[in-house]
């Protein structure tokens, strides 16, 4: 099992690096994996992870993309209300990135 | 003998049908991954389970599609498919091709992927079968900076798909394959950046013949048909019933609606009852022909059957124009989807949410009348809802 | 190596840049078609041009090796143009009568499987099996070459009553035509999915898990962060086991695959129709499954034999009833045949007339 | 006065006392049957023996008066025997030909209405209306006498391609066979039911009341010990009224009744039937009914003219499609007609073939 | 004129059709409930609205049912209506009576009660319409006395019914009025005392032709039918071709099966293939006659559309002997019921149960096989149960 | 509106004496409402009436026949699991006798 180290300790994480546990998440967590990658959170970025957190602890699922966005256009403006403006922040797409650095569950089926 | 012994596949060898395990062993040539993969499935036969976890979420950056994720769930014993992704391309319009056009795709697919393909999958894109991770992003440059783009996945507008059509067949009232590149090209944001409920598919086929079986698998069926005559060819009937053709047992008693009538000399139909239904047509290509006032027929729902069983797809436009720019088809399209993308729950298909809300908040949304040819027969039950609207009339 | 650059949202190519020339010029042109042999057929425009199809199998699972091979082919006798129909054979589009007869003979030493035209068998529509997805029961190109083998004389040669189209699928996802073919294979299970509960809180939507269930047979367990499965309710469907991997369904010893029969798609003379079940389970086995192809030849011959002429699967078992048709395949009839999902209402017989 | 002493749990009495002799002796020997006239018809034994029937109508509703009456026919004409039908006619049971006709000029000279033999219109299914019933929504023998009055030729003399059977019911509880008729009216609310929220804590079942619902529209409000309707999802059942007396559905001015066509009862030739929506609306209007009796007709000719022999309604607008079936009455289609209820997945269009 | 003007109604009075008006103003001779029935009638029309109570309890002693309960809402304005209760008194199998008997029942009727009847209630009951409750058991003791029962109401085992049958029918397969009685007495206590979760309904008809609706209208639907050959008389068909039947066109085109023919002089039938419709017989009744193996069939479920929509009875037990004493029927109807009665919630009719359950737990239950007979056609979706016991086999 | 008058206190009734408010119910509307039918009240009618208003206090419906039988036959012993052992106790029947003098609302419909 592949693992993830932050701030020494350890997290289990799956082959495409989604977290085994989202219980374990710590923003740490986000900030290492969005290392990995290459990519520097911006404020931007935290909200987006924020959302999907509060949403998936609120509801245990993951909102959405149509509830992600109209989040964001509600709270930050209607131009950032889009897909386009998520694949910006997020160049490898919401769930691949977001949802992962957010530690949720990693999406399944429907490919 | 490849890496793997492959008893039982091999048996499969055997026998006149073109075999899929000569495939494997073919691409075995091309790439290590194609042996461990036949090694894999060798054990599947033996053992009777697939050895595959559940899809993963890879692909290329800017989209959220076209690629699906798959690891071995024995990487240990198979590391050559420890990642074995696919990728969907999208096929062209009626899957047509050049040799040049193939050649490109397998050289770029030797280079990076398995060497295995499937020409096609049922969605209809072009799929190529198993590469890693890393290669993904090189595949993309190279197909795209040809002109070919990757197909779709996950929640999003799928692949649209054809029969020939115009291509090829003498019964296309609408071009199915202009239409299904328009659409395709149309739907480009939501194909690749998933942002759905759920999937959306939308098939097209030319006539009622439905060689797409777009009314069975998409979610939005297209289906070309006419409004006036059927053009009959007099002679030609005469040639039909020379050759010997029972063109009253065949045709005539087949006539879903008893609108024809044959009198050893001629055909008569009687338009008004006749349901397009295509048998007289097909079965007497050389005779008979649809009309000239084309269209086509909308229907919506059709999908598998998880959660609540497989649905056909109901008709929700009976006739509609399909001529270029396809403004007045697109507008409707949108504003179908429109309705499903702001009113499903997740992992709902459009068919499963009209089952839940009914038809009407559908019509009035996309702003289409209720007529009869939306269904087979009305309500059996005395329970039905009014509108304040209703009252008023 | 430097990457090309790429570019996104472009789409496929234009269709009309792989379309030979007779076909551009008489785009829309067609006047009508004749089937010439099982697998080859003609059809004429309007101003008299013509364009030949010579129609080849597929096992659709395709190495570039056969693809380059098919590619010369195709650029020996038909300048290069070629297509894959929507049921995966291989159309040689061929302008030039003269080259029909030398294609046709090279496709024979090369062993090809031409036919498929007409009505008679084409070739199978199925899914991705053990060979690429994690949610099979079966393997679905293992069964079709099985039965392909078995059927080949129709496909090649023998003529049915109406075409007769066959579909597999490895899970009840039906990623193909099953619920619409006229004779078709999906595999099943048998048994609840087992539940590693340790996982489930860790790594599932447990909300999602619970919608999931067709059958309102799986209920949160908070306490435990976990699901529980009302075994009693469960009819095995793997759907939880889709959307949250910490479900297994897969029970190699208990699964196996159902025959449904009488879909339908086009519109011809019936409506469209649903395939119905026909045998309810028999066991994987691979690498033949003998019982599976004979009981779908059971299923073709006794059509074969009793079916009216242009009468697909579907209208003949219409016309002659359910009762028949397991009285003249001779197969069992099961509680299992019992609607008692959502189309019960309508699939139970509401009437005193029927056939002993 | 002293009564007499009861006697419980005896049952009816055997039929077997109130035969009259001929077929007493020819019960379960009968041969064949000729209709003489709509009204009048013979039974053959198979020895030979005769039994004539003389058909009256009734209004069902029955004075002591008009039974004595028939009474006195009967004893004058058949030895005291009489039946009813299962369609509330009354039944003369002639044993001596030679009665027949002065059975015929008396019944003539009283004024009763002999027919409704053979294929044509017999009596109407109808249930209890403004005459008994809380749940009444309409008046079923007003709109039945209305109607009657109308179509009364079709019951005394013109004939139809087949039997037409017409029903009413005055609420959706439908105590006739209103669901599986020709041709029938049944009577429907249009606005949610109103709530007294004050007793219905002190007077009702409320999981009952909830339970009743079929759409779910109903939920407890536990806290001012009531229920609350979700008027977006009331469909005006009435159910939860029938369980729930201060639940009130009525609302004379929104209240009407709906015409439903084509059910069928009988196995001839095609499966038993469900009547399906032809107008999902017309307001109560006695005492006659106007409207809802011009639209009954306009389907009964539209019938007449177009079926063919031995057609029933249903067979005949199954046989030239719904679509057809619109036309030729005029009914304008509405989105009431198309379902959104249990049989919505199975009445919904699944086919490119259709009428324009 | 009556007591109360009835502008209204009195309009019913005129056209040819026998009117219950009529019959309402005839019982005012006999009891002012009659009366005041009338006016609050009248009052209906006029305001197009019922003035009903809920029903009420009433009854006699011993017995939980047979009496329905009837109490206006405006008493204070038609006071001969404030009690209007209806007694349900248990027809004669086949609706056969004698002037005699009727005149009893009228004579008593007229003595407590407002001299209105229903010949007959939808289930088949005489229903006397309106009296109070203080007359009900004199109302009761008279009849009962003299042989009549009540008929049944409520949570129970509702008055069987049948048709005509042996009585008056060649057609009649089985002794529908005979069994009607049987059955009717095997029922007593389950009729007159409650004990059921819902209503239950038996009706019995001799052939598919149904003359009692019962696959429509009883929750236990039993037809007549025959297992053995069509008996022709050729002699006959020829005098119905003779007297100039188009034999062709009315009869064996309408076969639902095409298992006629006839070639101009004789009718022949394929038995094997036939269904038992009855259109041939029913159409040509002199020639043509259901067979002499002969038995029922049994379905179950038909019931009026609360809660979820009409149900029509469904085939259970697609033959059974039907001859007296009725022991195997008898069994099997006790074991359909006590299933019933042991599973369903309450207000649940059988066939709403069986939606829910399946069939498989009442064949069970019933000990009936499972044969392709019960359906029209076998399920469409993938989805279904297996029980340990199944994999034993 | 008819009453019943019971130690002092009038209750409302309905036409056929079920009480319009289950809630006012005491043992004293039983015994009033018995008496009136010139019925005595054994231990065993308030068997009944006990579990009636019991089963009516949890479930908030009247129990099926077939549910108080069957309670009967558990605590009484197998013969008085039956109708006829009801219709004994209660000769007018369980609803018209037993359930109103449980005060329980009055059984509706199914009819
Ligand atoms: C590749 C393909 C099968 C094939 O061998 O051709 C396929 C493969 C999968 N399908 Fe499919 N589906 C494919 C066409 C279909 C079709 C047919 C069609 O599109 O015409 C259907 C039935 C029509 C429909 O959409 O309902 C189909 C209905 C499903 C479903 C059920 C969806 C539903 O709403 O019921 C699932 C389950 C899911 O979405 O979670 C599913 C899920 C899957 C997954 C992703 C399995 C999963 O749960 O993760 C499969 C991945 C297999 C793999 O690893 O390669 N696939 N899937 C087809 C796509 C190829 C392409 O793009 O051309
Ligand atoms: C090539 C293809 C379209 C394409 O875009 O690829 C095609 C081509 C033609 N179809 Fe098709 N059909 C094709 C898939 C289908 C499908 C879809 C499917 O099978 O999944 C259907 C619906 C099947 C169903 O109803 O279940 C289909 C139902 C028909 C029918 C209706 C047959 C019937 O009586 O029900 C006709 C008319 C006929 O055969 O008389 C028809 C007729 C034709 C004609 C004759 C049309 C024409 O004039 O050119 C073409 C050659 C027929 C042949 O193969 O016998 N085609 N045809 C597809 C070939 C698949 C293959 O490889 O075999
Ligand atoms: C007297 C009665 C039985 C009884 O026990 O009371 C009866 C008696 C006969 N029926 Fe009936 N039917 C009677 C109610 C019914 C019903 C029930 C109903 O209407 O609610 C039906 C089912 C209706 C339906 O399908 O919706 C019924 C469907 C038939 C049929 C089937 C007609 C068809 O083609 O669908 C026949 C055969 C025929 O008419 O050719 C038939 C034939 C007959 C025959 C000819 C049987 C015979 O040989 O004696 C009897 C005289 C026919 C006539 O009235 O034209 N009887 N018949 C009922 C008379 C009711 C009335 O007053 O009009
Ligand atoms: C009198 C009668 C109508 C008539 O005019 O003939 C009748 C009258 C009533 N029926 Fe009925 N039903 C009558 C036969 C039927 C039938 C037809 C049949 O039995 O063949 C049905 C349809 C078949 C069925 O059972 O489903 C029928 C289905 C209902 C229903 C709906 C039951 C259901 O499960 O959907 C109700 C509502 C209820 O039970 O609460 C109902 C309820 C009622 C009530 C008791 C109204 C109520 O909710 O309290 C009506 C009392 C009227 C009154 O005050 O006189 N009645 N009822 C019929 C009984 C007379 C008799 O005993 O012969
Ligand atoms: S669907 Fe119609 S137009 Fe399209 S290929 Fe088939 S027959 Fe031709
Ligand atoms: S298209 Fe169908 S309905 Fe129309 S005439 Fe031909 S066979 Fe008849
Ligand atoms: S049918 Fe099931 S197993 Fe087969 S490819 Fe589709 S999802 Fe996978
Ligand atoms: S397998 Fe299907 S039916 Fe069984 S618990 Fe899972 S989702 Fe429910
Ligand atoms: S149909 Fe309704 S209103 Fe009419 S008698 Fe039956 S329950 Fe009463
Ligand atoms: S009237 Fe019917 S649908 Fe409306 S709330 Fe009452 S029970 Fe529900
Ligand atoms: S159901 Fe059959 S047996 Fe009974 S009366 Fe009607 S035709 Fe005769
Ligand atoms: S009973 Fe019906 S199926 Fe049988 S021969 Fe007569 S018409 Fe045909």
């Amino acid at each position: 099992m592949a693992t993830l180290d932050v701030e020494g300790k350890s997290y289990e994480v799956d082959e495409e690096g989604y977290l085994m546990d989202w219980q374990e998440w710590t923003e740490g967590v986000a900030g290492a994996m969005a290392k990995e990658d290459g990519l520097d959170l911006s404020a931007e970025h935290w909200n987006v992870i924020k959302f999907l957190r509060s949403y998936f602890e609120k509801y245990q699922i993951a909102p959405m993309i149509k509830i992600l966005t109209k989040e964001l256009a509600k709270e930050y403006g209607k131009e950032k209300g889009n897909t386009k403006y998520l694949y910006e922040l997020y160049p490898a797409g919401p769930a691949k990135q977001a949802c992962r650095y957010a530690g949720l569950p990693k999406p399944t089926g429907c490919v | 003998m490849g890496k793997y012994e492959t008893p039982m596949l091999d048996e499969l060898e055997k026998g006149p049908w073109p075999s899929f395990v000569t495939e494997l062993k073919k691409a075995t040539k091309v790439s290590p991954m194609a042996d461990d993969e036949l090694g894999q499935l060798e054990k599947s036969f033996q053992t009777k389970r697939g050895y595959w976890k559940h899809g993963g979420i890879v692909g290329v950056l800017g989209y959220g599609g076209g690629v699906i994720g798959r690891y071995s769930s024995i990487p240990d014993e198979f590391p050559g498919v420890a990642h074995f992704h696919t990728v969907r391309i999208n096929q062209t319009s009626g899957f047509f091709y050049t040799a040049e056009a193939l050649r490109m795709i397998c050289d770029i697919w030797d280079k990076y992927g398995s060497g295995l393909t499937n020409m096609h999958g049922s969605t209809g894109d072009l799929v190529l079968l198993g590469t890693t991770t890393e290669n993904l992003e090189a595949i993309f440059a190279e197909y795209s900076s040809r002109g070919w783009d990757l197909g779709s996945s996950g929640s999003a507008m799928r692949t649209p798909s054809c029969c020939v059509g115009m291509g090829r067949c003498e019964w296309a009232c609408i071009d199915t394959m202009d239409f299904t590149y328009h659409i395709t090209q149309h739907f480009q944001d939501e194909m690749h950046r998933p942002a759905y409920p759920y999937k959306f598919k939308i098939k097209t086929a030319g006539c009622a013949c439905d060689c797409v079986a777009a009314i069975a698998r998409a979610d939005l069926s297209i289906i070309g048909t006419w409004k006036d005559k059927i053009r009959i060819d007099q002679a030609e009937v005469k040639n039909y019933a020379d050759k010997g053709m029972d063109i009253q047992g065949e045709i005539i008693d087949l006539c879903p609606t008893e609108c024809m009538v044959y009198d050893g000399g001629e055909i008569k139909i009687n338009d008004v009852e006749c349901n397009r239904c295509m048998h007289c047509i097909a079965k007497m290509t050389k005779a008979l022909r649809p009309g000239l006032d084309k269209g086509a027929t909308i229907l919506v729902g059709a999908k598998a059957p998880i959660v609540v069983g497989s649905l056909l797809s109901w008709v929700l436009i009976p006739f509609i124009k399909m001529d270029p720019p396809y403004e007045e088809i697109t507008e409707k399209i949108e504003a179908i989807i429109e309705w499903w993308d702001d009113t499903a729950k997740p992992r709902e298909r459009i068919g499963e949410l009209i089952e839940v809300k009914g038809m009407r908040p559908l019509l009035e949304a996309a702003d289409i009348p209720p007529v009869p040819q939306q269904v087979k027969e009305p309500r059996k039950d005395p329970f039905f809802f009014w509108a304040e609207s209703d009252f008023d009339k | 190596m430097a990457l090309p650059e790429r570019q996104t949202d472009i789409g496929p190519p234009k269709y009309d840049a792989y379309l030979p020339p007779v076909i551009k010029e008489n785009y829309g042109k067609w006047k009508y078609h004749e089937v010439l042999t099982p697998g080859t057929m003609v059809h004429v425009a309007e101003g008299g041009d013509k364009i030949y199809t010579v129609r080849a199998a597929s096992p659709r699972i395709l190495s570039t090796e056969s693809i380059r091979e098919i590619c010369d082919l195709s650029e020996k006798y038909c300048d290069g143009y070629l297509r894959f129909t929507t049921r995966n054979n291989i159309e040689f589009l061929v302008s030039d009568k003269g080259k029909i007869d030398p294609l046709l003979a090279e496709l024979k030493e090369r062993k090809y499987t031409v036919g498929g035209i007409g009505p008679r068998i084409s070739n199978v529509i199925h899914t991705q099996g053990w060979v690429h997805c994690h949610s099979a029961c079966t393997d679905a190109s293992g069964i079709v070459k099985a039965m392909m083998d078995e059927l080949y004389e129709y496909f090649t040669t023998k003529e049915l009553p109406n075409k007769v189209r066959l579909a597999v699928a490895c899970c009840v996802n039906m990623c193909g035509a099953v619920h619409c073919s006229d004779i078709a294979v999906v595999a099943v299970h048998r048994k609840a999915p087992t539940i590693d509960d340790a996982n489930v809180g860790k790594m599932c939507e447990i909300p999602t898990t619970v919608g999931s269930c067709p059958t309102s047979a799986i209920r949160p367990n908070p306490k435990d962060k976990t699901v529980v499965i009302n075994e009693e309710k469960c009819m095995y469907c793997g759907n939880c086991f889709t959307v949250c991997p910490p479900i297994d369904i897969h029970r190699p010893e208990d699964d196996g695959v159902a025959i449904v029969v009488g879909g339908k798609i086009s519109s011809l003379r019936t409506d469209p129709k649903f395939s119905k079940l026909a045998i309810p389970f028999l066991f994987n086995e691979p690498p033949r499954w003998p019982k599976v192809v004979d009981a779908i030849k059971n299923i073709l011959e006794t059509y074969a034999k009793h079916a009216r002429k242009h009468e697909r699967v579907g209208e003949w078992i219409e016309r002659i009833g359910w009762e028949s048709f397991f009285k003249l395949t001779g197969i069992e009839f099961t509680y299992q045949h019992i609607d008692d999902f959502t189309f019960m209402r309508d699939t139970l017989r509401t009437s005193a007339a029927f056939k002993f």
